[in-house]
């Protein structure tokens, strides 16, 4: 929008010089860039508004004879309330226009595909639930929500891509997600913005946004990787977990276990999840299910994150709703 | 803007006025306030330490619970309760005493029983919890060694640690407090012994005393957080 | 009354006056002063050094950023700089600036009594402060830190190689120079006031430093806790912010946003203080709205303590925590509003004229105002997710804290060089200086939200090459700034010296600090101890004695 | 002239607290020392630290009122108290505010059973049950 400000108004060349207004390829950015103007409006109204009052009273009351005394002014009670009421009530739209947009674009759309993606100093390891792996690149899709699932192996680090409006922090021994649906195919900048150490600056990447037929054959070409799931799977028999977790065994069958909420041994409810799986390999004994014994060894430290979210992957895909993967 | 004039009234300065106050109560009320804002101060120092504590507890329940229990003994945490708070009545009558008038004596005495009563507390943390912690390989950085007992807690058992370690950061910063206060304890007894003080000024003993009791009320805290909150049937 | 240095001695040369400055000479007699004006200049000297440490930090930083590849040195290096650069700003330059040096200066003098509360514990907190630096220092020529001034976790606990340690315990040791000073300042102010200067006929300025104090005593010993834990993370690894042990990092940016957000208040309520003073003075008018000045001050310092999750909007905060903490955000908005409303009304029917420190002043309205609003659109929650981790951060904490808060500290030291000094500087050379320093301020700064709003991250020792043109902008701009900075530091010091000898009260302004002490003061500050009888900033005397609101 | 005191001067001559205060303060403070170990040794769920803590706070007011002397005090010193307890209050539970809730985001909040047409609310609603 401003760029074409900049363009009728004969500024192009400095438009060309720099840009001064970043690509906006999501569902997302619209609805932030809005906000953003809107924000942007406020200050100007508000910094103008300022300054000219500053310069008016400057040069209407400045001193005319050095021992000058001006005449004295009071305080009415109204004008204080309104210089603190109307502030308030623009705040409180702000509030509730951001925090609207912040919600909406914290909760996923049902139909989301997924997307793995492991911060590691220094660069951004990215696994797509059909096995391409990925690093500093991620291919998607157009016009199709993904789901980011972001952990980190290391520090903290930051996922961002500004030209869809998401950043999350990317923790160690957590998840946690973003969404977007890229609207424009195009290829664009991803960061990491949290400070992770020396070599910060350089875990940057790009983000190829295809047409959804060329994402597909991407995704068929290419080296071939065994899918995620097919990967938790071999792990699943490697690392034993198959001993128990079948019909007959120590442990609970997996089988349609994803998504559905469960009770503990001490009454409380949980829903099945990425988190939950992940805890129930790292830190089993904080999964009790009330009819098994608590006889499942921890594997903490026995996996990378990128093992890790194989099995989750795999354990997902045993579920019920197998979700669509973007194929 | 002034004009009047209040000159530095040229009254017999009692022993301990300061130059930039105009009465001797306006400093004493100055020094009380200073205490209490420094106190404040350290209450949001262990604070962040209990937040700290608090979330992790939260976190890691069983580990805490298992550290709790296992590690710390009630017998001792108790009996240290019982020797602070008498340490604190010691101190409240040394406090009485000077302010009372009388014989520098009874105040001294009030004082090193004081002393005397900080100094079980630390012999008893030092000789019997962590002395014993130490011999146990509870101790976080010398040597800590998880015990099969705690086995049931499975991946948590890492937590054990992580509760000897507030345990000890806790009471380590707790104890630290106390032989700052043992220091102002002998200070306060050689300024008694050297006749500072009177009913009209006794100032610097008050204001130690607050010091003591927060010390105390500290002790009052981390003794149920640390030993108790969990039950111990 | 009317022309309040009637009964004051004409202005005589400092040299046949004793005062303050030479009541006692000797270095030792200003190591070992307790006069809390000489404690103030011990402080000057020492912030300015580190200022000018923090500022060659800076300057090496923005070189590096001409050139999208780097300029000048390896990434490694550069994360140092910004680091230390980070570090040594706000906790070694701008925490302390007006309070510890201003602060103690004025206080006093500004409610007619001899001394702070506690002139020994004055003195001790200046050698506390200056071990903090020392440590730091340490820090520094052992191999510098490479963490960033927000020292989060596990990269501060368990990743980074650098001198970490030495820093936290340098930050540790100069927080409790901040808390000694906050709490001399609050029992200075409640119970040293000159007869009747009673709480509403208080100089803004005492109320400003009064809502720091606060800050400095329920929020500094939260961070010095909190560098203690990471401190023995570091050494005994058992997990306290460590997530493979157990441990939150999470909890860790809590505990340092509790004390690290009220800090950046703790950087701006004495320069909104200042402001209020230098308004009034040069317009020659009584504030507008006293009370809701005042008491915005207040209301600042108390919601200061519950927005600190405003940073962690996406560090993995849940996003329930991140809803209430962002209305709070809103919230704390509103009394800088009140303030900023107030000063420009009280330029209404004004006098105003134009030396020096009024430039800074009306810099500072300006500057403040973008800086601020532009925090609103980081308090946006959906609005932050973008912004969040890039320039326009780093923008927009310079326009508070360079554009707001060190103008204001400019500001207040022109404005009272002649009470401190007893010399006048070349006012022509401050208003260039002023003029200077705002415009090159905004070349270096207003490019930053541009890159900001690009996505251009920050920490960043190499960028894309589409960023370069507003980089080198800033960086001219940085140039400039600095050229700005380096000429006041001239003529003052040139002043000091050679300069006019002041008059008694060259601006013609209020306050018992210019009415009542002469200039400079004697060491026990008032000849005649003052008793008050009107409201601050009467400049309007004809009408007497008046409150309004 | 002078139009309001200024200076918040204590009582001049400071009554001296009675030794009997200090002693029964003293016996109180160790009866519930003894009780508050002794109940620990009680299954009583939650309420074992709801009755530690509650104790601690209570022998905390008493050595704070009497052996600190804030029962004879101006209201100055009580206001300093209340403003650091209710920082530290302040400070847990906006932290325990983020601790608590993150789990939240992925399972619905406990309550949310109560609100049988949660997906006709509007979204910022909807995060909440
Ligand atoms: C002196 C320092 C200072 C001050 C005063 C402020 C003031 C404010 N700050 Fe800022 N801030 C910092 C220093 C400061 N900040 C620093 C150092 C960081 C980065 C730390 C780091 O990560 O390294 C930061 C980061 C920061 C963030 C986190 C960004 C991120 O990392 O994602 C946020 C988010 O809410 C924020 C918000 C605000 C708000 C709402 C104010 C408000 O107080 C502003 C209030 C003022 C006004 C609003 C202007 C005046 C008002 C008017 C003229 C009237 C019109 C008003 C309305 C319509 C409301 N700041
Ligand atoms: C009080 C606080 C304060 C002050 C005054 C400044 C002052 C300046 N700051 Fe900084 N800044 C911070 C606080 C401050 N900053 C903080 C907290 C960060 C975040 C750090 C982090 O991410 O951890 C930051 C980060 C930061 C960055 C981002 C780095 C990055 O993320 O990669 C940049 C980049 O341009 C920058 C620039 C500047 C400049 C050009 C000045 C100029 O105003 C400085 C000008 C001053 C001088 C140059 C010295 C004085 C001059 C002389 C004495 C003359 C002689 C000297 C020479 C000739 C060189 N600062
Ligand atoms: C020794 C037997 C054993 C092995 C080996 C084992 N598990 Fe388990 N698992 C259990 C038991 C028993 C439970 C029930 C939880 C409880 O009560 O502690 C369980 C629970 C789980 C759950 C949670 C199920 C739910 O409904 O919430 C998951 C997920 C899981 N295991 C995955 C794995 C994976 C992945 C592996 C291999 C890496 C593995 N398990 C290896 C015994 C085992
Ligand atoms: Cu990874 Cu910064
Ligand atoms: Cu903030």
């Amino acid at each position: 929008m401003l760029m074409t400000v900049l363009t009728q108004t004969g500024l192009h060349e400095i438009a060309a010089l720099f840009p001064i207004q970043p690509p906006a390829a999501s569902t997302i950015a619209g609805g932030v860039d809005q906000l953003y103007y809107f924000l942007t409006g406020i200050t100007l109204f508000f910094t103008v508004l300022i300054f000219s009052i500053i310069f008016y009273f400057m040069i209407k009351y400045r001193r005319r004879a050095p021992d000058e005394v001006p005449p004295e002014t009071h305080a009415p009670l109204a004008l204080e309330l309104a210089w603190t009421l109307i502030p308030s009530a623009i705040c409180v739209v702000i509030f509730f226009w951001a925090s609207y947009l912040y919600v909406r674009n914290s909760r996923p759309p049902a139909a989301s595909s997924e997307i793995f993606v492991i911060g590691k100093q220094w660069m951004w390891h990215i696994q797509h639930p059909e096995g391409p792996r990925e690093i500093n690149e991620l291919h998607v899709p157009v016009n199709q929500p993904i789901e980011v699932t972001i952990t980190s192996q290391d520090v903290i680090h930051g996922f961002y891509i500004p030209a869809f409006r998401v950043k999350k922090d990317a923790l160690p021994g957590r998840y946690t997600s973003i969404w977007f649906e890229a609207t424009k195919v195009g290829t664009y900048h991803l960061y990491c913005t949290e400070y992770c150490g020396t070599d910060h600056s350089h875990m940057i990447g790009w983000v190829y946004v295809m047409p959804q037929s060329d994402y597909a054959a991407w995704l068929a070409g290419g080296e071939q990787n065994e899918s995620m799931s097919k990967a938790g799977e071999h792990l699943f028999g490697v690392l034993g977990c198959s001993s128990c977790h079948t019909a007959g065994g120590d442990g609970p069958p997996l089988q349609g276990i994803y998504g559905q909420t469960e009770k503990f041994a001490d009454g409380s409810t949980h829903v099945v999840d990425d988190t939950l799986i992940r805890q129930a390999i790292i830190q089993p004994d904080s999964v009790q299910l009330p009819n098994y014994k608590n006889v499942m060894p921890t594997f903490k430290g026995q996996l990378d994150e990128e093992q890790m979210l194989q099995l989750v992957a795999y354990v997902k895909s045993l579920g019920p709703q197998e979700r669509k993967n973007g194929q | 803007m002034s004009d009047a004039a209040v000159t530095h009234e040229a009254h017999a300065h009692p022993p301990g006025f300061a130059h930039q106050f105009e009465t001797i109560e306006q400093q004493r009320d100055a020094g009380r306030l200073g205490m209490w804002l420094f106190l404040m101060t350290e209450i949001l120092f262990f604070g962040g330490m209990f937040t700290a504590y608090t979330v992790y507890r939260s976190l890691h329940l069983p580990a805490f619970e298992v550290g709790s229990r296992q590690i710390l003994e009630v017998r001792f945490g108790a009996t240290n309760t019982a020797v602070l708070i008498c340490s604190s009545l010691t101190m409240a009558m040394a406090i009485h005493s000077a302010h009372s008038g009388k014989k520098k004596g009874v105040t001294m005495m009030w004082l090193v029983l004081t002393m005397i009563l900080g100094l079980t507390f630390l012999g008893i943390k030092l000789r019997f919890e962590w002395y014993e912690d130490y011999l146990h390989h509870f101790v976080p950085g010398l040597g800590f060694q998880y015990r099969p007992e705690w086995a049931s807690l499975g991946s948590q058992m890492g937590q054990v640690q992580m509760f000897m370690c507030f345990y000890f950061f806790m009471t380590g910063l707790h104890a630290l407090h106390m032989v700052v206060g043992l220091g102002i304890l002998t200070v306060l007894l050689i300024m008694t012994a050297r006749n500072k003080f009177s009913p009209d000024y006794v100032a610097p003993l008050e204001i130690s005393g607050l010091y003591w009791h927060f010390v105390d009320i500290v002790w009052i805290f981390l003794f149920p957080l640390l030993y108790l909150i969990g039950g111990r049937y | 009354m009317s022309t309040a240095t009637l009964d004051l001695p004409p202005a005589v040369p400092a040299e046949s006056r004793v005062t303050y400055l030479n009541a006692t000479t000797g270095i030792k007699s200003w190591l070992l002063t307790k006069d809390h004006k000489r404690i103030g200049l011990l402080y000057l000297a020492t912030i300015t050094l580190m200022f000018m440490i923090g500022g060659l930090a800076a300057f090496f930083m923005r070189l590096q950023l001409i050139e999208p590849q780097g300029a000048l040195v390896e990434p490694e290096t550069y994360n140092k700089l910004f680091s230390i650069h980070g570090i040594i700003m706000v906790f070694f330059f701008l925490v302390p600036s007006i309070p510890a040096t201003l602060g103690n200066f004025l206080i006093p003098l500004m409610i007619g009594a001899r001394d702070v509360a506690f002139p020994k514990l004055n003195l001790l907190s200046w050698y506390v402060f200056v071990t903090g630096c020392l440590l730091a220092l340490i820090a520094i020529f052992s191999g510098g830190v490479d963490t960033g001034w927000t020292f989060y976790t596990p990269y501060s606990s368990t990743y980074s190689h650098s001198a970490v340690t030495w820093m936290a315990m340098g930050i540790f040791v100069a927080g409790f120079s901040s808390i000694l000073t906050g709490l001399n300042f609050l029992v200075t102010i409640h119970k040293m006031r000159a007869p009747g200067m009673t709480w509403f006929r208080l100089p803004l300025f005492i109320w400003s430093m009064y809502a720091t104090s606060v800050i400095f005593i329920l929020g500094t010993p939260v961070i010095a806790i909190t560098l203690f834990l990471l401190a023995l993370e570091r050494t005994l690894h058992v997990g306290i912010f460590d997530p493979a042990l157990g441990g939150d990092p999470l909890l860790f940016q809590h505990m340092f946003w509790f004390y690290s957000h009220p800090a950046v208040y703790i950087m701006i309520l004495p320069g909104m203080g200042v402001i209020s003073e230098l308004i009034t003075a040069f317009s020659r008018k009584k504030i507008f709205g006293y009370s809701f000045v005042a008491f915005s001050s207040i209301a600042i310092a108390v919601i200061s303590f519950i927005v600190w999750g405003h940073h962690m909007f996406v560090t993995g905060q849940s996003v329930y925590a991140g809803l209430i903490f962002s209305v709070l955000s809103f919230l704390v908005a509103i009394p800088s509003a009140v303030k900023v409303f107030n000063w420009t009304a009280t330029l209404y029917k004004g006098s105003i004229s134009y030396e020096a420190p009024m430039l800074y002043a009306l810099g500072f309205i300006g500057l403040f105002t973008m800086g601020g609003l532009t925090g609103l659109f980081l308090a946006s929650l959906a609005v932050d997710v973008h912004l969040n981790g890039t320039y326009f951060v780093i923008a927009h904490f310079h326009y508070i804290m360079v554009g707001g808060a060190v103008m204001a500290y400019l500001g207040g030291i022109h404005f009272w060089w002649p009470k401190i000094t007893g010399r006048l500087y070349p006012d022509m050379w401050a208003r260039i200086a002023a003029a200077l320093i705002f415009l090159g301020f905004n070349l270096t700064f207003f490019p930053q939200f541009v890159l900001g709003y690009l996505g251009m991250p920050r920490r960043y020792a190499v960028y894309p090459p589409e960023f370069q043109v507003l980089n080198v902008l800033s960086s001219a701009g940085a140039s400039i700034l600095a050229v700005g900075y380096a000429i006041p530091l001239i003529y003052l010091f040139w002043s000091i010296r050679y300069g006019p000898i002041a008059p008694q009260n060259p601006w013609g302004a209020k306050g018992l600090e210019w009415e009542a002490a002469p200039t400079p003061p004697p060491t026990e500050n008032f000849d005649v101890m003052p008793v008050v009888t009107e409201d601050a900033y009467n400049y309007q005397p004809l009408k007497g004695a008046h409150h309004s609101v | 002239m002078h139009e309001h005191g200024t200076q918040e001067h204590g009582h001049h001559s400071e009554a001296i607290v009675p030794v009997k205060t200090y002693v029964l303060t003293f016996i109180t403070l160790l009866i519930l020392t003894g009780a508050t170990t002794g109940v620990a040794y009680i299954d009583l769920g939650v309420f074992n630290t709801v009755v530690a803590l509650a104790i601690a706070v209570m022998k905390m007011l008493l050595v704070i009122l009497f052996f600190m002397h804030v029962k004879y005090q101006p209201g100055l010193t009580r206001i300093a108290i209340l403003c650091a307890f209710f920082w530290l209050g302040i400070m847990m539970t906006l932290t325990l505010s983020d601790e608590l809730t993150r789990k939240w985001e992925l399972n619905p909040a406990p309550w949310s059973a109560l609100i049988p047409h949660m997906s006709h609310l509007p979204h910022i609603m909807r995060l909440f049950f």
